[in-house]
């Protein structure tokens, strides 16, 4: 066939999202426009009519107030990908139990600890929930320089403008000027979920096949190459 | 040189030639007339057109996204009329190109409101002597005159435009081949783990593009500077 | 076609109020600085609405506040020669020259391009910008393009003021050549008794916002008591036929039979002109005077004598070519014991009528 | 009043003003003779400089924000060094103040400049007769002249810092109280549903300040410049 | 203080070399547009690098270009006195005054403030700003602003130009005064006659870039041969003492034990004053004329005649008051058959000697 799909998809699955939709393309001839950019955007941009056919948010949240307003496909909803927080440091870093006794403020020794915005970021609020449940985050949350999405975070922590960060696991498992000292256990902050639907305005035939598409097996390599877990079952 | 970049790159730096072209070539003649405005008439409100005008410069451009957005998305007040009648800025490049013109409107307006406020109104008024009407007074006289302040600002503006991004983003998406335009290329390769050479060379063909748009509004500012002094 | 002009008007400390007609011709608006001429041309011109008056040229009214007509600027169909020409930079002259036949009516008088051109001798200007030109080319193509505006009158504010004595005296001809030779009414400011003298058909004199004195120029410019800018500019207009043409480079005028010497004008055998003599340039004796290196020697009878509040006195002489005015002390007037009825001549040297008054 | 936004939205209302002010004043000499230097000084490499100084108006903000991370970040080849003079900039406020400088330089700079482009020289050169040194003609002479458009610049600048988030927050993050910005807590609310009504009233709050500012130079720019001109 | 003054320099079209001599008093740079004067007075206050040259003041080198020297403008210690005044319009008048004093070397003669108000008649003006004054009043503060500045030499090209002639009469009297009475060199640029008349000390005639003749005032204005701007122009200076004012107005002042008579003069009795007399205002007469209204009449013997192209020609008479210049036709030469070494008699109306050929 020669269709043509439009994908919203958080901007962090740039490079799965990019193989994938060349695996498609090669295998149906459709031709895939994915669009990334913030999930909150995208969402916003999906109240105000966009003209997509395929959802995939780096959080729950947005995609439940989408569902709530009836502007997804519920049937079509599914659990895509799950995530990890980890602790990263410079490269060489000594790695760090992650647990309730450690003394994560000591260890920053005055410099900052990186994260996405703790109250408006999917991975600065599952960090934030993290440090919380570990009784950490009164003492660290002084330190705490938030950026404005993840990437940023682990930027701050690769040139060395702080000495460790929150991140996803997906994020840091490129970087060569980071190391990952620890990862967060999944139980201290809320799961971590990529959903995927269809929307409700899209009448797009080729809806159904591009969602068992991304989990299928191709896309379950992709996605675990950038350091996803894949919650989809095929 | 196409494997320089990815292809997608490529596309994402024509289509910002194309946005920004036509985001300056649209407001032009706006721009034009809102300077004028500014410059030459006195009426209740002027404080507030000019402070609408600076507003986009203002507002962090997340905001004037998300302001155009909800005016001219498809289920905007101005969207959605527009629609009907076959106009559509949402998810377009041409939406791009809106975000982009209304972004470097301010710059546009600065440099020729500038150029406006220095040409003699008494040669408009010698030209009304002679029997032309207003606005051929300005298109004879006044026009010819602030040329060189109407290139530096629309070159100016060209410039912005192709570094517009959050605005862009948050009204039109970022569409590859449709809106996915330079900056917004940009974002998406350092939003993953190494895309930080892909994004240093589109920042690199970004600056040319913009820097060559500078050096050539200065040039071609004092030359028609010259041809309109008659040296 | 005839100009009637009336208009009130009031600034902060400045109030105006003037009626006048302007036939065809040079009419020109004579006062001091600050006596409202700029003022009255802006109200005719359309760049200023005067808080009350009429302006009509025939019945054709452009202004009238009362039945609140006011044609904007450029439906008055003026051709308006400012002070510093005001030529379009970005233009070529040839296209400064066109730029208000446009909007003229299709039906106008079309002054021809080609005549207007030859007649200011711009020709060789016209493919050049007007940064290119001289101070006077600039002036007399702006005359040009205010003339091929095919205007209902013509307005010029001082268009010699910005000019030295050499430029004034390459445009001046110009003018005078637009009077005889064009129908067009002209309101012409000036402040130069010499111009004034050289160009006038009419002259209304104003001071301080008010009319002092309307009518032709012999008779305004040749009455001290309205000569707004003081005695010292006074001067009489005589008027001249040309005699002969000499040798030794000079023209033999004849002014109501009196011989007068003038350095050689180009005008031919027969030609009217006027002269202008200025009063202080007069010198006055009984006897008539023999030996004298002056040529010119006006016999006449004291007409009047005004005295003045300094050591000066004006003694107006009625003479066969007219009324000459000469300015002396008080002392010479008493030693000459001149009076009203004594007879006497007037001697003004040759070389002192100079060319500017020679029209 | 308080009630009306949360505290730490006024405390990043205050920052804001602390950071754009202190922008502005900061970089206002600097655009001075930059503007300067533009205007009446011919140099090698004046294209480039020119180039130089509208860089941020061309480029992505974010990008301009991590060339001043890896510039001026603690591990960066100017940070690094300034931080042993005492002079840190990352994750301050400082930094904020710097990057909304370095934003609003070009408007600044080109604000001035044509101010300066319009001042006789011929005015300088009488103060030189008089014996003026060079500098002592530009304070006393130029400077003076310029007042009304380097106001214009520096109150464009501070609007155009009062609503710099990209580089900002790239540069050195949100840390509340320290380097949450205006824009910065405008973004945090806009990423999380149900923050808008929040936004709104920031978006409204950061409109009234660049309104204010944007019409109070052009009323001291008018009154300036009727003193200058001695009227 | 003598300012010497050498300079080579070259324009695209245009080429200067003059050297001149600058005594104290007011030198007169004299010459039509275009000449180079402008150019010189650049060059003197470093706002124009000649090609080659030397400019000093008494022994102070202000530029050589052989020993590579040239003063920065600042270093100059000038006072300019520019055509369009350029006071700072952001000063008050006595910051403008002020403004020069902060750089005068502590050491250098201060001229005190008090009395060059006083002099120049400023005082009220002090707290207003150059915007509210009239153009002549401005002119008067630039011309304190020099002064204040402690200058070595002053500068001053065409100061009255851009002045109406009520504004010129204003000012001259105030050049005047600084030649008597300030000790600075001045090097003025003129090319209005009348001015350099009453004004100069010395004059530099200068002609398309080359010095056409320099010497004292007298010598070089009576030489017509030496007037660059052409014989019209040409015209005699007198000196003159004052004798008595009486009552009528005028005072009688002895030129060599020839007495003249001009409007009352401000000189007290026994002043030397400075007469000039416009040669094209000379009327001559074999006879002595009787029962003329011209008060003036100085006897005198022909010392040369010189013929022009036109129908004119010049009369140098010798007289007890010095050379006197006469402009005639040659008709005139013919008719009165004057040759030289004949007795005549130049007449000269009373009033025809203005007050701005007074000084
Ligand atoms: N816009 C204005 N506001 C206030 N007063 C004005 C205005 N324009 C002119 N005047 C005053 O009106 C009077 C007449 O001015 P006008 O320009 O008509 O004089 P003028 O005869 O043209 O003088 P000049 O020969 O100097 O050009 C003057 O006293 C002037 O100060
Ligand atoms: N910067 C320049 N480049 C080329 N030619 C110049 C320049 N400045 C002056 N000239 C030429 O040098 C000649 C002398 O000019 P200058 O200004 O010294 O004359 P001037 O005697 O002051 O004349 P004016 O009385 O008109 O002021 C003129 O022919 C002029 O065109
Ligand atoms: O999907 Mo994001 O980039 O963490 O908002
Ligand atoms: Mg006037
Ligand atoms: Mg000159």
């Amino acid at each position: 066939g020669e269709g043509r799909l439009t994908v919203f998809a958080a901007a962090s699955m740039k490079n799965a999202m990019d193989e994938i939709a060349a695996g498609y393309e090669a295998e149906t001839g459709n031709v895939v426009d994915v669009s990334l950019a913030g999930s909150s955007a995208l969402a916003r941009q999906i109240q105000q009519g966009a003209p997509a056919d395929i959802f995939i948010s780096a959080n729950t949240d947005w995609m439940d107030r989408l569902e709530a307003e009836g502007l997804i496909n519920a049937d079509s909803r599914f659990d895509l990908l799950g995530n990890a927080i980890v602790l990263v440091a410079a490269k060489g870093a000594a790695p760090v139990d992650i647990g309730p006794d450690m003394d994560l403020a000591a260890r920053l020794n005055g410099g900052r600890l990186a994260m996405a915005l703790v109250e408006a970021v999917p991975a600065g609020i599952y960090g934030k929930a993290s440090l919380e449940a570990l009784g950490q985050w009164d003492s660290v949350a002084p330190m705490v320089a938030q950026a404005d999405n993840v990437r940023a975070a682990l930027a701050l922590v690769a040139v060395g403008a702080a000495p460790m960060g929150i991140v996803y696991a997906s994020d840091a498992v490129a970087e060569p000027r980071v190391d990952v000292v620890g990862t967060f256990p999944a139980d201290s902050h809320p799961p971590i979920v990529y959903p995927a639907a269809k929307l409700s305005s899209s009448d797009n035939p080729l809806d159904a096949g591009f969602l068992a598409y991304l989990r299928g097996a191709e896309a379950r390599a992709a996605f675990e190459r950038q350091g996803f877990a894949v919650l989809a079952q095929e | 040189m196409t494997g320089w970049l990815p292809p997608e790159a490529w596309s994402a730096v024509a289509l910002s030639l194309k946005v920004s072209l036509w985001a300056t070539l649209c407001s032009l003649p706006l721009g034009v007339f809102t300077a004028y405005a500014l410059a030459r008439w006195r009426f209740p409100g002027r404080g507030l057109v000019n402070g609408l005008v600076h507003l986009p410069l203002i507002l962090p451009p997340v905001v004037t996204g998300y302001i155009l957005l909800l005016s001219m998305g498809p289920q905007g007040p101005l969207g959605g009329p527009l629609a009907q009648i076959g106009v559509v800025f949402a998810f377009r490049w041409t939406g791009a190109a809106l975000a982009a013109g209304i972004m470097a409107f301010p710059l546009m307006v600065r440099a020729i409101r500038l150029s406006i406020e220095a040409v003699d109104p008494k040669l408009e008024q010698a030209a009304a002597t002679l029997g032309a009407p207003r606005l051929w007074v300005f298109a004879s006289v006044t026009l010819p005159m602030i040329l060189p302040g109407v290139i530096a600002g629309a070159i100016l503006a060209f410039a912005k435009a192709m570094g517009e991004f959050g605005a862009t983003i948050t009204f039109v998406s970022n569409i590859p081949g449709q809106t996915q335009t330079l900056p917004s290329a940009i974002y998406a390769f350092l939003q993953v783990p190494g895309g930080e050479a892909a994004a240093v060379k589109l920042v690199l063909v970004s600056v040319a593009v913009a820097m060559g748009a500078l050096l050539l509004s200065e040039v071609i500012g004092r030359r028609v500077a010259r041809r309109v002094a008659g040296i | 076609m005839t100009v009637s002009v009336r208009l009130q008007h009031s600034f902060g400390g400045f109030g105006l109020d003037v009626a006048f007609e302007a036939p065809a011709g040079i009419t020109v608006l004579f006062g001091r600085s600050g006596s409202g001429k700029t003022t009255i041309i802006n109200a005719v011109a359309g760049l200023l609405t005067p808080d009350a008056g009429r302006i009509a040229i025939d019945g054709w009214v452009m202004l009238d506040t009362e039945a609140r007509v006011a044609l904007p600027v450029h439906r008055r169909r003026l051709g308006y020669i400012f002070q510093d020409a005001r030529l379009f930079p970005h233009l070529s002259v040839r296209q400064n020259l066109l730029f208000g036949q446009f909007f003229a009516p299709k039906s106008a008088p079309r002054a021809d391009m080609g005549r207007v051109v030859e007649m200011l001798g711009i020709g060789p200007l016209l493919a050049r910008r007007p940064a290119m030109l001289s101070g006077g080319e600039r002036q007399r193509v702006a005359i040009g393009r205010a003339l091929l505006a095919a205007p209902r009158l013509i307005l010029a504010d001082e268009p010699l003021a910005a000019l030295d004595e050499a430029r004034k005296a390459e445009i001046l001809p110009y003018f005078e050549r637009l009077r005889d030779e064009v129908s067009v009414p002209i309101l012409y400011v000036s402040h130069a008794p010499a111009e004034v003298a050289r160009l006038a058909t009419t002259v209304v004199a104003l001071e301080g916002g008010r009319v002092t004195g309307q009518g032709p120029a012999m008779q305004i410019l040749g009455d001290p008591n309205l000569m707004p800018t003081g005695v010292r500019d006074a001067g009489a207009l005589l008027q001249a036929v040309v005699v002969r043409h000499h040798d030794d480079g000079l023209s033999e005028l004849s002014a109501g039979g009196v011989p007068l010497f003038v350095p050689r004008v180009p005008h031919p055998t027969g030609a009217s002109l006027r002269l202008r003599i200025a009063a202080s340039e007069v010198i006055l004796s009984r006897a008539r005077p023999e030996g004298l290196s002056a040529l010119n020697i006006l016999p006449g009878v004291v007409e009047a004598i005004r005295e003045g509040e300094g050591p000066g006195a004006m003694v107006s002489l009625d003479t066969p070519a007219g009324r000459v005015l000469a300015r002396l002390t008080r002392r010479s007037v008493t030693a000459m014991d001149l009076r009203v009825g004594v007879a006497c001549h007037a001697i003004v040297k040759t070389v002192a009528i100079a060319p500017e008054n020679v029209s």
